[in-house]
């Protein structure tokens, strides 16, 4: 950080407690701001050049790989992008299935994200071991209620990270009820530290920040959307994902090297759990929605530093869903949808963790992918990231280099962006000063 | 007796998907432990505490794809007493090294529509073409109780026990019945490492190889096989050219049916 | 000879349950019939039939309600008996100086076997031989093994793979059972000829519902075993054996056989007299608690024969030999018999179908 | 603590060290005791125990010391890996897990009346130590009492500081090295160019080796070659095993098993197993 003739760099080369890795950077001229960039410098790992040629079945696991954080994300996505063109429905018990799949993973990367990568920065430590040794049984907590969500991932995925039982049409095998059963108890568990946590989290001081961008989200009726649903938005837009692309524009944007997301008519936009929550609470569990409006958390509410408290009521949701799923289970007479392939171009959104997750295959008439396009929820997210970042440091320019430093950070952390799924897409720029 | 100075471990990242860093936290029930018994030194995804190295332990991840990381790789080297690549990206160079049996200026193409600002090389490769490494840890992504497995071997000073063999013999002793031979659903078990505990074949699928080849691994005659069972050309194609399509005897397999 | 009916089989295994005895026998999972808890002949594959090829297994349907009519599939009794990883001892260390040895090895339950071969009743004298019959007996698996009450069948079908016949093994049950059965169907009927091997057979066989069978009926389950006998799918020459394989290190059919096994390890998984082991270490992270775990291993990997400097087979050709060399050589020379009941696994289990008996035989042949 | 029974095969005795000696630079000789009292066990020359270290794992290791001396228990180790450098890392005070004794025993009475010649390499030395120190204290029942020991350099040669001793007690020793430094003036090459040097009467010889396999092969057949019957020469020979109770099959050799079939073996017995390649 250097300082000279009234032009301040702020600069933080390694963002910490971020999946993947990626750096920061403001410019403040004579006191305001100049400059604020999010900067990315993961590797290409060119996912949609090399999609090219591979069989419909392998996008699911293939995907996966794009982000070890949110796996499940990639892969229902990619399903419902195959079962979109081949024109089938999956729904019953084996969506069902999908939905406790997929709250595993949101349960999972939610604890991961409010206690080991979050909390640390409300509470002022460097990372959550540290914190632990004040807060041991906070940290405890967070680390049962994470394994609560691995081990949903593991009981009908295989494993935790790259769950290997998810397949176009369905599951390679559905697990039994007695197998599900032993959730039970941990995930009740879960779910009583998730209302804590709301508590918790809501008891957090918090900067005031009212966003005004339009919040777009998954909406299914009858349930929080998860694995399906429209896409919808605060402005009124709605529309299928098939119609992505005609509400949603990349922009090459010259300053920053990279590919943002905005709306057609230029709107920054913003996804996530702010978004859905926004959008979809009314669909919240009627304890999720109690514990939220008991930390008076309701609709509208746009504060991104209170997205911790909004993460941690998705979190008593998804212990919730699992357990209602989990009691209404009777196992499919068969764990998949025969699927046939056709030439086609197939289109799947779901909500990540971290927000909309949209894919897009063509594939020819025997299931080969000829294009594949990838937009993750990182991405769409990144003009959004950046417009707090300069609200902020407009805001609290005065602070000494270093806490505010430390400021923006945790202003991107309100976001959990996850830099490995932004990689495929993002311009990279190399930055090793 | 002054108590022994605690080990410092860091943790690094190349080309990757972050599941393997994501295996330590994962450990729920040890990863406070762990913190008592090392410092963790360098650790970004969960910590943004760094102290300077030399490290005694670094843990890698991912694959060498950009000329900064190549040398990158080498300062992470030089600081580390022990280095231990973790998943199929580190050891064998993961499913981005797909780049390597392709032009990979096509591939930029396809993704970006500014390639000439990408800074990325020809090949992915794993760390060892780089530099020495003390340790491989398979998987994609590894087994968070083999790496368990190997921290506590390195703090204990002792060999990782972490056997080399087929993941039919964990899928055995697991109880399984065989998808491939009670079901003809081709399975790469035979030719993969062990490590996973067979968890594909307990799913009623077949073992997509995501921990690599085997000690001994003979993809010939299983590709012969498979062939019996119904795999085409390009189906055997692909599943030897998927997480370690860069791995010599899968690589050398798959050019077998190109 | 005492002839019962399905409900006196229920019967029989209430019995058993009421004496303690946890019920293990056929039934069907995954597409295979396996060796698992049941709780009566409800839970038996009734009316289904195994087909067996070299690398194949598949499940097929009979056209009647038979209970046992099929041959072995891919487990055997040894995941009882000698279980796949057993917990040898923990320890735990306060300092150098200090070293706690606990053995918290539990007494185990006893199980009733449902439905063993006679090739498997073999497989288990083989494996007493091994456990009990030695320098060295092992206590844990003399417990287990002194708890487990038998129900042998005699087999009604063969399957393609099954040579039990060449090695003298079967289709009859003619020891180490307490009660057998044979499963006769006749004219659209289906009955049981039971007979007991043991006194405690003989007692709860006297109680279950039934009469003595006529000895037209015992030739009738006569006639069914002699019919099984006479259509086993394989043939193993088994004369001079040992002493041909001895002779036989140079063949070059060991290279042969090289190029298509896997050294996957997978024959002698199945196998139900492979009984080899390895141990493995284990310690927490703070290097306080330590375990000794033993678990079944191959004699085709690698760390099997590690020698400090390198593997004494490292080639495949050399663990392949070993294998086949031990099961129906060496074996004569360790434990006074032939290491294979002709049960046929290793064949059917075989991912690339290698075939014990077109090994053994192609020795036969002068190499070319 | 009151020791259960143990009901596993499996279950060690823990043996305390109570001295530790540097041999050669990675090289030990422990002295061990019951940690908790109590006899030592007793054993053959030529037998082993497996030796436990904590975590690390357990890996057969010959007794190497003096079987009248019933006070201890003597292990030399050689440190090969990961276990064995574990176990030659515990300091004095420390302890390890014991059990044993197993396998066959070096006869050493069937030489009586006649020559006992000992031809040992490198480690190999360890394990024939208890037959020569038993062959020692009956001096008289033997007529020659021959050592020969080859070493790679003279700092990595055993027992150095006894040889004289043995000597004065009656033994033939002779010592050879691979390599020479300036310091050393005995004779330079493997240990079977001693057997030209050594004065023997190969008729009523009885010969105990141990060695690399290599060495052991090329030494008996020198024995034999020079006249001692084929019977009358024992080698120890090594395979990987786990239990030493032949229940994990790891140490088959052909149609013995080392660990209680051996390690000592005839070499008319195994001579044509030894010309077998992976067997
Ligand atoms: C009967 C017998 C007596 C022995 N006596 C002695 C002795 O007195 N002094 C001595 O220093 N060494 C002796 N050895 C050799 C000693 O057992 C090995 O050096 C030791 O097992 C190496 O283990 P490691 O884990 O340190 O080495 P690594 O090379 O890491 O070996 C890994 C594993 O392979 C196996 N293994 C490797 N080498 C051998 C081997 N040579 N023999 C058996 N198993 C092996 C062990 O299970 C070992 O744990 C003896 C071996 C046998 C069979
Ligand atoms: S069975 Fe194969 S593909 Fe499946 S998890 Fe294990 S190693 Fe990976
Ligand atoms: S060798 Fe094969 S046929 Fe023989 S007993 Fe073993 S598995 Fe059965
Ligand atoms: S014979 Fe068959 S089952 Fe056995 S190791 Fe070879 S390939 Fe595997």
């Amino acid at each position: 950080m250097a300082k000279t003739n009234g032009r301040r760099t702020i600069k933080t080369d390694f963002l910490a407690r971020v999946e993947g890795e990626g750096a920061m950077r403001v410019v403040i001229r004579d006191g305001s701001v100049d400059d604020v960039e999010l900067r990315i410098y993961e590797p290409p790992r060119f996912f949609e050049a090399f999609l090219r040629g591979r069989s419909f079945m392998e996008a699911p696991d293939i995907t996966a790989r794009i982000c070890g954080i949110c796996p499940v994300a990639y892969q229902l996505s990619a399903c419902n992008a195959m079962e979109d063109a081949f024109g089938i429905t999956v729904d019953g018990p084996i969506r069902h299935l999908r939905r406790l799949l997929y709250c595993g993973e949101w349960i999972e990367s939610h604890a991961l994200h409010v206690f080991l990568l979050h909390a640390p920065d409300f509470l002022g430590y460097e990372s959550a071991p540290a914190m632990a040794r004040d807060h041991p049984e906070l940290v405890a907590q967070g680390l049962e209620l994470k394994k609560a969500g691995n081990q949903v991932m593991t009981v009908v995925g295989g494993r935790e990270i790259h769950p290997v039982n998810v397949r176009v049409g369905g599951f390679y095998r559905a697990p039994s009820r007695r197998e599900l059963l032993t959730l039970v108890a941990p995930l009740e568990r879960a779910r009583e530290i998730a209302l804590d946590t709301v508590r918790l989290a809501a008891s957090l001081p918090c900067p005031e920040l009212e966003l005004d961008h339009e919040l777009v989200a998954l909406r299914q009726e009858g349930e929080y959307a998860i694995e399906r649903g429209r896409i919808v938005s605060s402005g009124g837009r709605d529309f299928t994902p098939r119609e992505f692309d005609e509400h949603i524009v990349e922009e090459h944007v010259e300053r920053s090297n990279a590919l943002h997301a905005g709306l057609v008519d230029g709107t920054t936009y913003l996804v996530g759990p702010i978004a859905r929550f926004n959008l979809g609470f009314d669909e919240l569990t009627p304890l999720a929605r109690g514990a939220a409006a008991d930390a008076g958390l309701v609709p509208p509410s746009r504060n991104p530093f209170r997205s911790i408290v909004v993460r941690s009521v998705e979190l008593v949701h998804a212990c919730d869903e699992a357990l209602r799923l989990i009691s209404a289970y009777e196992p499919p007479d068969r764990p998949f949808v025969d699927v046939e392939p056709r030439a086609a171009a197939g289109f799947g959104a779901t909500e990540a963790p971290r927000g909309l997750l949209w894919h897009r295959y063509e594939l020819d008439e025997e299931g080969t992918i000829l294009d594949a396009r990838i937009v993750p929820p990182t991405s769409q997210n990144q003009r959004a990231i950046e417009h707090d970042l300069r609200w902020f440091v407009e805001r609290y320019a005065d602070l000494p280099d270093a806490e505010l430093g430390l400021r923006c950070e945790q202003a991107i952390r309100n976001h959990d962006p996850c830099i490995s799924c932004a990689t495929h897409f993002l311009e990279l720029e190399v930055d090793r000063r | 007796m002054a108590a022994p100075r605690k080990k410092k471990l860091a943790v690094w990242k190349f080309a990757s998907c972050d599941g393997c860093q994501l295996s330590l936290l994962d450990c729920e029930d040890e990863l406070l432990p762990l913190a008592g018994e090392v410092e963790i030194a360098h650790f970004l995804e969960a910590s943004s505490g760094v102290v300077a190295g030399p490290y005694d332990l670094s843990l890698v991840e991912g694959s060498i794809t950009t000329p900064e990381d190549a040398e990158r790789i080498q300062h992470v080297r030089r600081v580390s007493r022990r280095l231990v690549t973790i998943g199929a990206c580190a050891t064998a160079g993961g499913i981005q090294a797909l780049r390597n049996f392709a032009d990979v200026k096509d591939f930029m193409s396809v993704v970006y529509a500014t390639p000439e600002y990408v800074s990325t090389l020809e090949t992915s490769t794993p760390i060892s073409a780089h530099v020495p490494v003390d340790y491989e840890l398979h998987g994609c992504p590894i087994n968070k109780h083999q790496l368990l497995e190997v921290l506590s071997a390195y703090l204990n000073e002792r060999r990782p026990a972490i056997p080399s063999y087929s993941v039919c013999i964990e899928c055995k002793r697991r109880g399984n019945v065989c998808v491939m031979v009670a079901h003809g659903t081709p399975c790469l078990g035979p030719v993969t490492h062990a490590g996973c505990g067979a968890i594909c074949p307990s799913y009623h699928r077949g073992c997509y190889g995501c921990f690599g080849p085997m000690e001994s691994p003979n993809t010939a005659s299983l590709a012969g096989w498979m062939q019996r069972l119904g795999s085409s050309k390009r189906d055997l194609l692909r599943s030897f050219r998927t997480y370690h399509a860069a791995a010599e005897p899968f690589r050398e397999e798959s050019e077998a049916h190109g | 000879m005492k002839l019962i009916e399905q409900p006196a089989l229920d019967r029989l295994l209430e019995a058993l349950v009421a004496r303690g005895y946890r019920l293990v026998g056929p039934t069907i999972a995954d597409g295979a019939i396996v060796y698992e808890e049941i709780r009566s002949t409800a839970d038996l594959p009734a009316g289904w039939t195994d087909e067996q090829e070299a690398g194949t297994y598949r499940l097929s349907r009979r056209d009647d309600d038979a209970l046992f009519g099929y041959a072995v599939g891919p487990q055997s009794w040894k995941r009882l008996l000698h279980p796949p990883s057993v917990t040898l001892f923990r320890a735990r260390r306060n300092g150098e100086a200090e070293l706690e040895l606990v053995d918290d090895t539990e007494e185990p339950e006893p199980m009733a076997f449902i439905g063993v071969r006679s090739c498997d009743l073999h497989a288990i004298a083989k494996l007493d031989r091994v456990f009990l019959g030695g320098r060295f007996v092992n206590p844990e698996y003399e417990a287990r093994r002194g708890r487990v009450f038998v129900v042998a069948v005699n087999c009604g079908v063969a399957a393609s793979t099954c040579f039990c016949v060449s090695m003298g093994t079967g289709p009859r049950a003619s020891f180490g059972y307490d009660i057998a059965l044979t499963e006769v169907l006749e004219d659209g009927r289906r009955h049981y000829l039971a007979e007991a091997g043991t006194e405690r057979g003989k007692e709860l066989l006297h109680g279950l519902p039934g009469r003595e069978a006529t000895v037209g009926e015992v030739e009738g389950g006569e006639r069914v075993v002699e019919r099984t006998a006479e259509s086993m799918g394989r043939h193993l020459d088994t004369e001079g054996l040992p002493e041909l394989l001895a002779e036989s290190r140079d063949h070059p059919r060991w290279d042969e056989v090289a190029e298509r096994c896997l050294t996957c390890g997978n024959c002698t998984m199945v196998c139900p007299t492979c009984f080899c082991t390895t141990v493995e270490d284990v310690t927490d992270l703070t290097g306080t608690e330590a375990e000794r775990r033993q678990v079944w291993d191959s004699c085709f990997t690698l760390d099997f024969s590690y020698l400090h400097g390198g593997g004494v087979r490292s080639s495949p050709r050399g663990r392949y030999r070993h294998w086949l060399t031990h099961k129906l050589g060496t074996w004569h020379d360790q434990f006074g018999s032939s290491g294979c009941v002709g049960c046929g696994r290793c064949i059917a289990w075989c991912p690339v179908g290698i075939d014990i008996t077109e090994e053994a035989a192609a020795l036969r042949e002068e190499p070319k | 603590m009151a020791e259960a029974a143990p009901a596993s095969l499996f279950f060690p005795t823990a043996y305390r060290i109570r001295r530790r000696r540097r041999e050669t630079a990675d090289t030990w000789t422990l002295e061990l005791e019951p940690a908790a009292g109590g006899e030592v066990l007793r054993f053959a020359p030529g037998q082993f125990t497996m030796v436990y270290a904590f975590g690390a794992g357990e890996v057969p290791i010959s007794i190497s010391g003096d079987p009248e001396r019933t006070d201890r228990l003597v292990h030399t180790i050689r440190v090969a890996g990961a276990t064995t450098r574990a176990i030659c890392s515990v300091k004095r005070g420390g302890v390890l897990g014991i059990r044993g004794p197993y396998g066959t025993a070096w006869p050493v009475e069937r030489a009586e009346g006649g020559d006992l010649v000992i031809a040992a390499g490198g480690i190999g030395l360890a394990p024939l130590r208890p037959a020569l120190y038993t062959a020692l204290e009956r001096r008289d029942a033997f007529r020659r009492v021959v050592l020969l020991y080859g070493g790679r350099s003279p700092d990595q040669l055993l027992y150095t500081s006894e040889v004289e001793r043995w000597r004065a007690a009656g033994a033939d020793v002779h010592v050879t090295v691979d390599r020479a430094g300036d310091q050393w003036r005995g004779p330079v090459g493997v240990v079977t160019t001693l057997l030209e040097r050594a004065d023997f009467d190969p008729a009523t010889a009885t010969a105990l080796v141990c060695g690399p396999e290599v060495m052991m092969r090329f030494t008996a057949a020198g024995l034999v070659a020079s006249g001692v019957p084929p019977q009358r020469v024992h080698l120890s020979l090594e395979r990987n095993m786990k239990c030493a109770l032949g229940q994990c099959g790891r140490c088959q050799f052909g149609p013995v098993f080392v660990c209680g079939d051996g390690p000592v073996f005839s070499y008319e017995a195994i001579e044509p197993l030894l010309a077998v390649p992976e067997l």
